[in-house]
């Protein structure tokens, strides 16, 4: 079945600023996307998970964006200008499609 | 003061005391049991719902009170003023930074809505009636401290604070608990003792028992907080975490005479002050403020301020506020 | 006509329209209030369970009634033949494409259960009583109406339609909705006054304050849908949502004087009618005809017609019906 | 006899089982109703909370009897012992190995809550009265079972076990479940009838309809399990999950006599003995013994003896406690 | 630690569509799946979120499946008959698994 | 934008046993995670999903980790001596990361 290179960048982020997020990520030209919900994890502030965390306002929720190779990098200055000064996790790797017109 | 004691341990013993307490220590021992995020999240749209419905039918019942917009007004002054209490109080007793100083601030100046509802919960139950509208001035009182927490980082760090956007602003004023409470107002403003007559086996008769299991959740989250946060804690932020409640209730009581509330209302009022906000501005802070540390500004107010009013303070402000207005 | 305004002041003010009003005003302040998923599926789940089992209940009470079997024949032949009344006149007032058009004309044949349960809520404060198997009714006017679209498709473009295989037939048929129904009105009828004294205190004293929370959801679902899709309410489309369930309800009503039902049964079947789908249908859309635009039905059918009913249309329908059946 | 098939029967046509039966219809048909996992989570504390509550209440209406301690013990006895007997039937009766009969064994020692309520909201509708504390019983039963497991796994195929680490220890001990019954007991004993008053309207009256509710949702989790796993039943499995709750309740007959309890605590203690676990031990069970099959325990406690237990087996205990108590 | 190449499947499509998109794997003998909830996403037909989407009909999910490299045109025929007509994406990811013997 | 190699690495296991993942993982020097819900699945063991699985403790979850390159061993070590008698998947992925310093 015929495929295409494309680019997966997932973002793990508050989720008070996933709005934030998908606006700088519109700006940026990036309108297609999929919100997955984090139950919980751990870092360098330490450890949460949502049935019992301290505040419920802290949850976090991964942003899933898949771009066509020579977008990435529109791509992740706009969400870099969100995750800059906040908790956060951007990772990015290569992968196929189908439907590439779809991207 | 034989009398606040028994006041104390009457309402020590209350299932809704002891069901926070059970919450707790279930976390504190790690215990698995929780309380599913859904569920809790229902659980407090139907006490918002409940509550501000109650308070609208109050005032549909008593007529519209001129002291309605005064008492809004105090509310929103003394949101605005206690963070610049609590900030000059936190840069007295603890090593703060500015920053988290701020932070911590703006949660004192802005409410707890769980400590309203247990307080007004114990009112009732002890016969003392208050003022309809004390909800829309639990609502009012949400959203001001934030704004002046940012104008202390503003003030001093410069570059430090995003500032306000208005993205912000229209989030914090329109935030779900502040929609949901004057809506319900609204509502039974706008249907009365009628509309309660159709809805009261649904909001009233079942009210404590679901408070009961959410101080149970409110346990439980707090003592996974203290848990995991306690050793932030250092003997002056904990004593501040104790001293602010007083300090506010005491400011709380003046605006409640200056206003001329009734007895319930002047607890209400003293509740209100002394309670620190424990969701919409810990979510604020996360996205003005994201270098101030969470952990700190929610173990003060979950784990040590909200435990703090529910079982010592709401008694000791009921008792100053019959003595003082001789209710 | 003064009568029916009132009716419909009346209606308007009750605390479960205000509900819906204040989650269709969060919405478009684009208030982050919301219930989540499982809590709203939670109140659905009850709304049905009380609903069927009161139905049931009442049967027990009443004896099965003759017109039982006729009411369920007569509910299947609308639900069937609605969608093609709905289709001709989309095909005259809008420019939509037929695919669209028949994903339309399916909502329209299918029901609205909360539409019914405002309605019955409604009939029920006024005193006016309704035959207990309208519920049963209302489980069978669901499904017909989503052959009839694809038939109407089928018959149309060809190719278009996957048409409709047994998997998907039997997912409607044995769609959550329906079972729920169709299940608590047998053990209602099975258990009858003695189950229902059983639990009463659950399913009927707080039934309205529970459709108050979901009519809260169900605004709040319906205000996104209008500011995310109201754009694409042409006129001619608008204009559809409220005469559609106009048409329908006099082609009810005419069902319902031939059935020879109460006044309170001639209303209920007016509403179902009148009522558009907004869960089982969409669903079986997005299988059956992907194509069609989701946004269109279901801005329609939840955006403008089922606020239309829940506030006008069901006040017009018990006035008609009262002054027709003279009840 | 005829006594024993009217009591049967009355049990079969309550809302209670009818709404348990209807989730197993549904599931059976592959209808796609479903209850979601945080509302089912969210009755099932209400259930904990409202039982262990009302227990700690009569516990302190009657004072504490001195049988309190032994029937404790006894309990824990029970839970150790009733594995063993399980696990010889299953090598007499079934093919199993070694590591499945011990976990199906540790799930019939421990108890199953569910039954134990609807046990006793049979009681009460039959004004049969039963001792308080039977609750703080039913959560003492829970955890011993595991351990005989764990040690009849260890004596036999030696280094198959991880045995029983400190940390698996706590979890079981410290599970939401028990914690939550026993916090509710204690928080019941000690606000008494007064604390009763001030939530009953909550915990009291419409808890049997959370019970259907509940009911619903373990006959659709019990309906899939049949459907999936049924193909693992072989008659000697199956024969077992019917015998077992039999022998059982005997022992627990010979217990409640030895107890001198009520003909109500001598009902509940067949019950709790002929109950199976579905929550902690089969948790417990795949960090233990992951080897072991989830399909056999789940499908045979769950699919096969609740259901007995809940149609016929409560009952069979109610009618035996009565003639042999003379109640 | 000894690792084996393998393929990483990830498909998002609409809840509705879970069951027969999981038959058509079945069919095409893929039986190792995991299903991911998701919250909501964007894409050419608009934005759609859980708590307040227009219709709770409309939830999308994502299935997971890893597979041995030599059966994925198997797997991604099966997909794409369902997927085809409904709105859905479809990326693989090169990844190394442990327990080889498992899929 | 500047971006750095690193593994992501997918480890999907059984509810119950997700604290004595972490656990090993804290261990093994792994002190990042981010874990996300699972709705159901299949595999050998049959097809289970949330919503009426016959157990509810039998749900899954997914923990995912990002580390660099050289901990890869010890990360997969230490998941191991967990995942090994339990039913479970581990995948690495190779991927790029912003902000290598939080790694
Ligand atoms: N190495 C990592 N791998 C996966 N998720 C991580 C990692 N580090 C941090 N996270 C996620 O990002 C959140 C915030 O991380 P931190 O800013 O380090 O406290 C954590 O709670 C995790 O959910
Ligand atoms: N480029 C993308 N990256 C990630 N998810 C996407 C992308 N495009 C679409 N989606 C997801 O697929 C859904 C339907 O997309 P569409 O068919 O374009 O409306 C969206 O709501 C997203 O959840
Ligand atoms: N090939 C696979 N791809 C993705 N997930 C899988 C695969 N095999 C198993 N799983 C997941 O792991 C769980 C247990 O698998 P198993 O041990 O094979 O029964 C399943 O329920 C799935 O959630
Ligand atoms: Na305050
Ligand atoms: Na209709
Ligand atoms: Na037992």
């Amino acid at each position: 079945m015929q495929t295409h290179r494309a680019k997966r960048v997932e973002i793990t982020i508050e989720a008070v600023m996933q709005s934030r997020l998908t606006d700088a990520l519109n700006k940026a030209g990036v309108t297609g996307y999929t919100v997955l919900p984090v139950l919980g994890g751990s870092g360098r502030s330490g450890a949460w998970n949502r049935s019992g965390q301290i505040s419920r306002a802290a949850g976090m929720v991964q942003v899933v964006c898949i771009i066509k190779p020579e977008r990435l990098d529109d791509l992740l200055d706009g969400a870099f200008s969100v995750v800059e000064r906040h908790i956060g996790i951007v990772t990015v790797t290569d992968c196929d499609v189908l439907r590439a017109e779809r991207f | 003061m034989e009398q606040l004691f028994s006041l104390a341990a009457d309402n020590l013993i209350s299932p809704i005391i002891l069901s926070f307490v059970l919450g707790v220590a279930a976390s504190l021992a790690r215990s698995d049991l929780s309380i599913p995020e859904a569920v809790a999240k229902g659980l407090s749209i139907y006490l918002l719902f409940a509550i501000g419905f109650k308070g609208g039918v109050s005032v549909a019942a008593h007529g519209i009170d001129v002291k309605l917009g005064m008492a809004l007004l105090v509310g929103v002054v003394l949101s605005a003023a206690l963070p610049l209490i609590a900030f000059g109080l936190l840069q007295v007793m603890t090593q703060m930074n500015r920053l988290d100083a701020a932070a911590v601030a703006a949660h004192y100046g802005s409410i707890s809505i769980v400590t309203f509802v247990a307080a007004s919960s114990i009112l009732e139950s002890r016969g003392i009636g208050f003022e309809g509208y004390m909800v829309a001035v639990a609502a009012a009182m949400e959203a001001p401290a934030i704004l002046s927490a940012l104008w202390l980082v503003a003030r001093g760090a410069g570059g430090q604070s995003k500032g306000m956007d208005g993205a912000l602003m229209r989030e914090i004023m329109l935030n779900g608990s502040i929609v949901l409470l004057v809506g319900a107002f609204f509502i039974g403003w706008a249907t009365g003792e009628e509309g309660l007559a159709e809805i009261s086996s649904f909001i009233v008769s079942p009210f404590k028992g679901v408070l009961c299991l959410f101080l149970l959740d409110m346990g439980l989250v707090a003592g996974r907080g203290l848990r995991e946060g306690g050793g932030i804690l250092r003997p002056g932020v904990l004593t501040f975490g104790i001293v602010m409640p007083l300090v506010a209730a005491a400011i709380g009581l003046g605006a409640g005479l200056l206003l001329g509330l009734s007895t319930g209302g002047v607890t209400l009022i003293m509740v209100l002050s002394a309670s620190a906000s424990y969701i919409a501005v810990p979510a604020a802070m996360r996205v003005a403020l994201p270098e101030a540390n969470p952990s700190l500004y929610l173990t003060l107010s979950l784990g040590v301020t909200f435990p703090f009013n529910l079982t010592l303070g709401i008694p000791l402000y009921v008792a100053i506020a019959q003595a003082v207005t001789g209710g």
